[in-house]
């Protein structure tokens, strides 16, 4: 069906461990699929993701980079997603400000029970990032 | 003059005992002696000698078992290596290496130890105070 | 007004008068400031008591060698000052000390924190490799005028060149070579200015309303020129292409860490293990880039440093002093601390009480952050292909 | 004297002719960087532009053991990969490997005799004429007047059990390249290229070149000679205690520095102490004794490959200093670092009967 030179972007989708990978648990007993040149992992929180981590995928190979964890209030250690929260906003601003596509990080809450919005966020940022295109620094060698 | 300070690394299973042997002897040395005990004289780093020199001490006593005699068997042959590229090292950074002495002091020899204290602080004595100690551009 | 008095004194030797007349009266026990080094062709810090107070001593060098926060962090990391201690840091110097003391790296017991208006100052390696006389003689003949000129990006870009926030705070802009005001903010140093014999000019009032003027019009300067720097060095680093550009001097020494005030961590993550992997993972990682630049990570450690550090970075540029490529990296971390500082209304090295962005939180905030779900994504429903 | 042949091949022949003969999957050396000013050690793969690859460029911008080290810590290749180095950077990787920091398996160590290297702090970008007069003085085997100070007192500037020694020396970078294989593994490799039916050639003369350079290997030591604690405060008075001469040395491998460590972090009763003792203390305190004490650790390992000096931010000529230090540990122990594998470290060996001009 695709054309053989269609672009198809590499995705790593950090989830936490309660609701993100939840959300994900949900989606399969539900049979959704999505798109799989997308790369779930699991951390304990999204509050435990270094933006460093987010980082060094972008730079060795991946075109977009996705964050679900609970929703504001549900996070399973309290804070640590309003802690994630900032942590992005202080990456986009950066990739913002340096001009590396702050675009290629998304951060989206996803509850446990909530599969289909899991699906839906990956295929949405699948099509956002096939827009965008491959990532300039993936491939350079003197990154 | 007074002020002298002479740091010893001494082994434990020789020199120091060499030391207890001394002072349950009642035998007087000079009391300039700062002893710091190491269970083998091969734990002595180059580092522990510069990091007195430059911090002042006058003079750098290391002492353990003859050779040959070590409780490790063969610490003191790396001791001794040590010690090498400590006396290379001040000698290339224009410290004195006679305010290094390697001494090889067996248990038994109190007297020894003794005489060993006295004729290094001697030694040091005659070197004068160590100018590191009053330089403050350090 | 008590916690504005008027000094008499030419010039620095009039400053350093006043240290050692608190030192004297035994006001404080000790005063770490720079003195010129051995050679007397650097500056370096000493700690000093009234009994070891150096001639050469400099409370406003020409040049910045070890950032200040630095030393003041070896001395009180683990634990309080032992002596009453006035320590004389540049505005930079003191934001970043009130920085580490939220993070928890510096006691700020027992110190008294004096700072002055900064001028700027030399970068290391012109000073060093230059004339030193005619630098400190250009340099000390603009103590009041704020017209003092270097080519050290920090500085020339540096809009926050007083010393506020300090406990006590030299004003010396506007001020004339017969005397100085020195002023206090806090309980600290309003104690410890009770004490000095100053004079109470009558002029003062004249003399703050003269600084003031000064200040107002040296500020919106400053602030203006910071802008257009910053915004044109944006312009030649923005986009992948030309930030590697910048960086393709870098040899990945880590000399700006080592020298930056901020990056604390004795074990970095980017020197750490964490970093290291496989032979065979860095050939894959070389065949897939056509080439692996080593050792790696370069822009990974850049970029990442801005994500650990750029919210408290204080301008200081000991950075590009440190660097032995001069790569402007001073701006670099400037301008990104310009926006991620924006973005939380954060302002490093202010207040004591203003909490570090990164420990603090809303539950409402940022929703820009956020991707937003609107609605259920069209291939999600018949998504058995791909 | 191993022998030399000629191959016929430039140098871009030659590493083409290693990924096309499947002799390597992989190769370290010095690039051209995509903005085509500064080059950077790389490791490539066979789609790399070989055209890019500049082997005997004249700047290092890091020691390659350091790269080398980094690539083979964790695990060895599994497939082969060659590393281009220059001397002084294949004694380092013979040192990391004997402090178990680099493996050598699946690597082949090409390696040539060096001319030196500018020193990157002024000459980062080198201009044609500079580079022209750097590759003249190749050719003519004479000392260039840009390379850096260390480089013109090195003595060990030729390449010592590599697997493939390019000569380079006397013959000129541009022209066809002689080899000689040391080893088993470049034996190998001289079959698998179809050169061991090659000519031999003539070994340049390089008297008179070891000659001159020993002579400024003298006066450098003469000129940074310490004689006493004022030179040695005189020498590092201007140091800011960054530490980059450790970081960019190939020997100091430690992740964790001794010198950086908690042991050197006082209480503040510390200083207090100090300062009611000597009333003035310069600080950080361990300024001097921190290049002491790294001498003590890296010194009988040193390979005088000049980093040190080369990124010092006030321009402390360290590499001078070590190498005349390194040198005299060296010699007691009669090590020379880098040269043979199977040579024990000197702090890890010992014989019985030495050293006794060191007791008393």
């Amino acid at each position: 069906m695709s054309d053989e030179n269609e672009f198809i972007p590499n995705i790593v989708y950090g989830l936490c461990a309660w609701c993100g990978t939840g959300g994900s648990e949900t989606a399969a007993a539900h049979h959704l699929k999505y798109p799989e040149n997308i790369k779930p992992f699991r951390v304990m929180c999204t509050g435990a993701l270094d933006p460093v981590y987010i980082l060094r995928a972008l730079f060795e190979g991946a075109d977009g980079f996705i964050v679900s964890g609970c929703h504001p209030g549900d996070c399973h250690y309290d804070t640590g997603n309003y802690r994630a929260r900032r942590r992005i906003t202080a990456l986009k601003t950066i990739l913002g400000t340096l001009g590396l596509d702050s675009e290629r990080v998304w951060l989206r809450w996803v509850g446990h029970g909530e599969g289909q919005r899991l699906v839906d966020t990956a295929f949405e940022f699948n099509d956002h990032i096939k827009k965008l295109g491959p990532n300039p620094l993936k491939s350079r060698r003197d990154s | 003059m007074n002020d002298i300070k002479i740091v010893a690394f001494l082994c434990n299973w020789c020199t120091y005992t060499a030391a207890d042997l001394a002072g349950t002897s009642r035998l007087k040395y000079e009391p300039e002696v700062r002893i710091i005990r190491l269970m083998c004289s091969s734990r002595i780093d180059p580092v522990f000698i510069l990091k007195a020199l430059m911090d002042g001490a006058d003079g750098v006593l290391i002492g353990g078992c003859a050779p040959g005699d070590c409780h490790y068997s063969k610490g003191n042959y790396y001791a001794r290596r040590k010690v090498a590229v400590a006396k290379k090292i001040a000698e290339s950074m224009g410290i004195n290496t006679e305010r290094i002495r390697l001494s090889w002091i067996p248990a038994s020899e109190g007297p020894l130890f003794a005489e060993v204290v006295n004729e290094f602080t001697e030694k040091i004595k005659e070197l004068g105070e160590n100018p590191t100690k009053k330089e403050v551009y350090l | 007004m008590d916690d504005i008095k008027w000094l008499q004194g030419k010039g620095k030797l009039g400053i350093k008068a006043f240290f050692q007349d608190i030192l004297n009266k035994g006001l404080i026990d000790s005063v770490l400031m720079p003195a010129k080094n051995k050679k007397g062709n650097s500056y370096a810090w000493f700690l000093m008591n009234k009994d070891g107070f150096l001639e050469t001593s400099d409370p406003i060098p020409p040049v910045m060698t070890i950032q200040g926060a630095n030393i003041l962090k070896n001395m009180t990391k683990k634990g309080e000052s032992w002596s009453k201690t006035a320590v004389v840091l540049r505005p930079c110097e003191l934001r970043a000390v009130i920085e580490l003391t939220k993070l928890e790296q510096i006691n700020l017991e027992n110190i008294i924190l004096i700072s002055f208006d900064c001028p700027g100052a030399y970068p290391l390696t012109h000073y060093i490799s230059g004339d030193q006389t005619s630098f400190d003689q250009k340099f000390d003949s603009s103590l009041y005028t704020a017209s003092f000129e270097t080519e050290r990006n920090a500085c020339i870009a540096c809009n926050q060149f007083t010393g506020q926030g300090a406990d006590i705070q030299l004003c010396l802009l506007g001020a004339s070579d017969d005397g100085f005001m020195i002023s206090a903010s806090s309980a600290k140093g309003k104690e410890l200015l009770q004490n000095v014999d100053g004079a109470k000019a009558d002029n003062i009032e004249t003399q703050i309303k003269k600084r003031d003027e000064l200040m107002g019009k040296l500020q919106k300067e400053k602030d203006e020129k910071r802008q257009t720097i910053l915004d044109r060095f944006k312009d030649t680093i923005y986009g992948p292409e030309n930030l590697l550009n910048v960086f393709s001097a870098c040899i990945n020494c880590h000399n700006c860490r080592r020298a930056c005030p901020i990056c604390f961590c004795s074990a970095c993550y980017f020197e750490s293990k964490a970093l290291n992997s496989e032979a065979d993972n860095q050939l894959n990682r070389a065949s897939r880039k056509q080439g692996l630049r080593m050792p790696p990570d370069l822009l990974l450690f850049h970029v990442g440093r801005m994500n650990h550090m750029s919210i408290s970075c204080v301008s200081c540029g000991a950075c590009e002093d440190a660097c032995p490529e001069n790569i402007p990296i001073s701006l670099m971390f400037s301008l990104v601390g310009r926006d991620t500082q924006a973005v939380f209304d954060y302002k490093p090295g202010h207040s004591l009480e203003e909490p570090i962005p990164f420990v603090v939180y809303k539950n409402e905030e940022f929703k820009e952050s956020e991707a937003h779900y609107t609605k259920r994504h069209q291939s999600a429903c018949n998504c058995n292909t791909k | 004297m191993e022998k030399i042949y000629d191959s016929q091949m430039k140098s871009h022949d030659f590493i083409k002719a290693l990924f096309e003969k499947k002799i390597v999957s992989g190769l370290g050396t010095l690039t051209q960087l995509p903005n085509n000013k500064g080059v950077s050690f790389s490791l490539l793969s066979d789609a790399f532009d070989i055209q890019k690859c500049m082997p005997f460029y004249p700047i290092m911008p890091a020691n390659a053991a350091i790269a080398v080290s980094k690539l083979t810590r964790e695990t060895s290749p599994s497939q082969p990969v060659a590393i281009m180095l220059r001397p002084c950077e294949l004694r380092a990787l013979i040192e990391l490997t004997k402090l178990k920091q680099a493996r050598l398996d699946n690597l082949i160590l090409i390696s040539f005799d060096c001319s030196g290297v500018f020193p990157f702090k002024d000459s980062k970008y080198p201009t044609d004429t500079m580079l022209d007069s750097y590759y003249q003085s190749i050719k003519e085997a004479t000392i260039n007047n840009n390379i850096r100070q260390v480089c013109s007192g090195c003595d060990h500037y030729v390449p010592v059990g590599a697997d493939i020694a390019i000569s380079l020396i006397g013959r000129g970078v541009h022209e066809t390249l002689g080899f000689s294989f040391g080893t088993e593994k470049g034996k190998n490799i001289q079959e698998k290229m179809g050169l061991s039916q090659a000519s031999e050639i003539q070994p340049a003369n390089l008297e008179k070149l070891t000659i001159e350079r020993q002579q400024n290997k003298d006066a450098l030591k003469q000129n940074n000679k310490i004689s006493n604690l004022d030179a040695l405060l005189d020498v590092f008075d201007t140091c800011i205690s960054c530490h980059a001469c450790s970081y960019v040395c190939p020997i100091c491998y430690c992740k964790n520095c001794y010198f950086e460590s908690q042991t050197f972090q006082y209480y503040p009763e510390n200083y207090s102490q100090r300062l009611t003792k000597k009333n003035t203390l310069r600080l950080p305190i361990d300024r001097i004794f921190f290049h002491l004490g790294r001498l003590s650790h890296m010194g009988s390992s040193c390979v005088a490959c000049g980093m040190c000096s080369d990124v010092c931010p006030v321009d402390i000529p360290v590499s001078e200093i070590f190498k005349a230090g390194g040198e005299s540990i060296q010699g007691v122990f009669n090590y020379q670092p880098g040269q043979n594998l199977d040579a024990p470290l000197p702090l890890v060996t010992y014989q019985e009967k030495e050293l006794h001009e060191m007791e008393d």
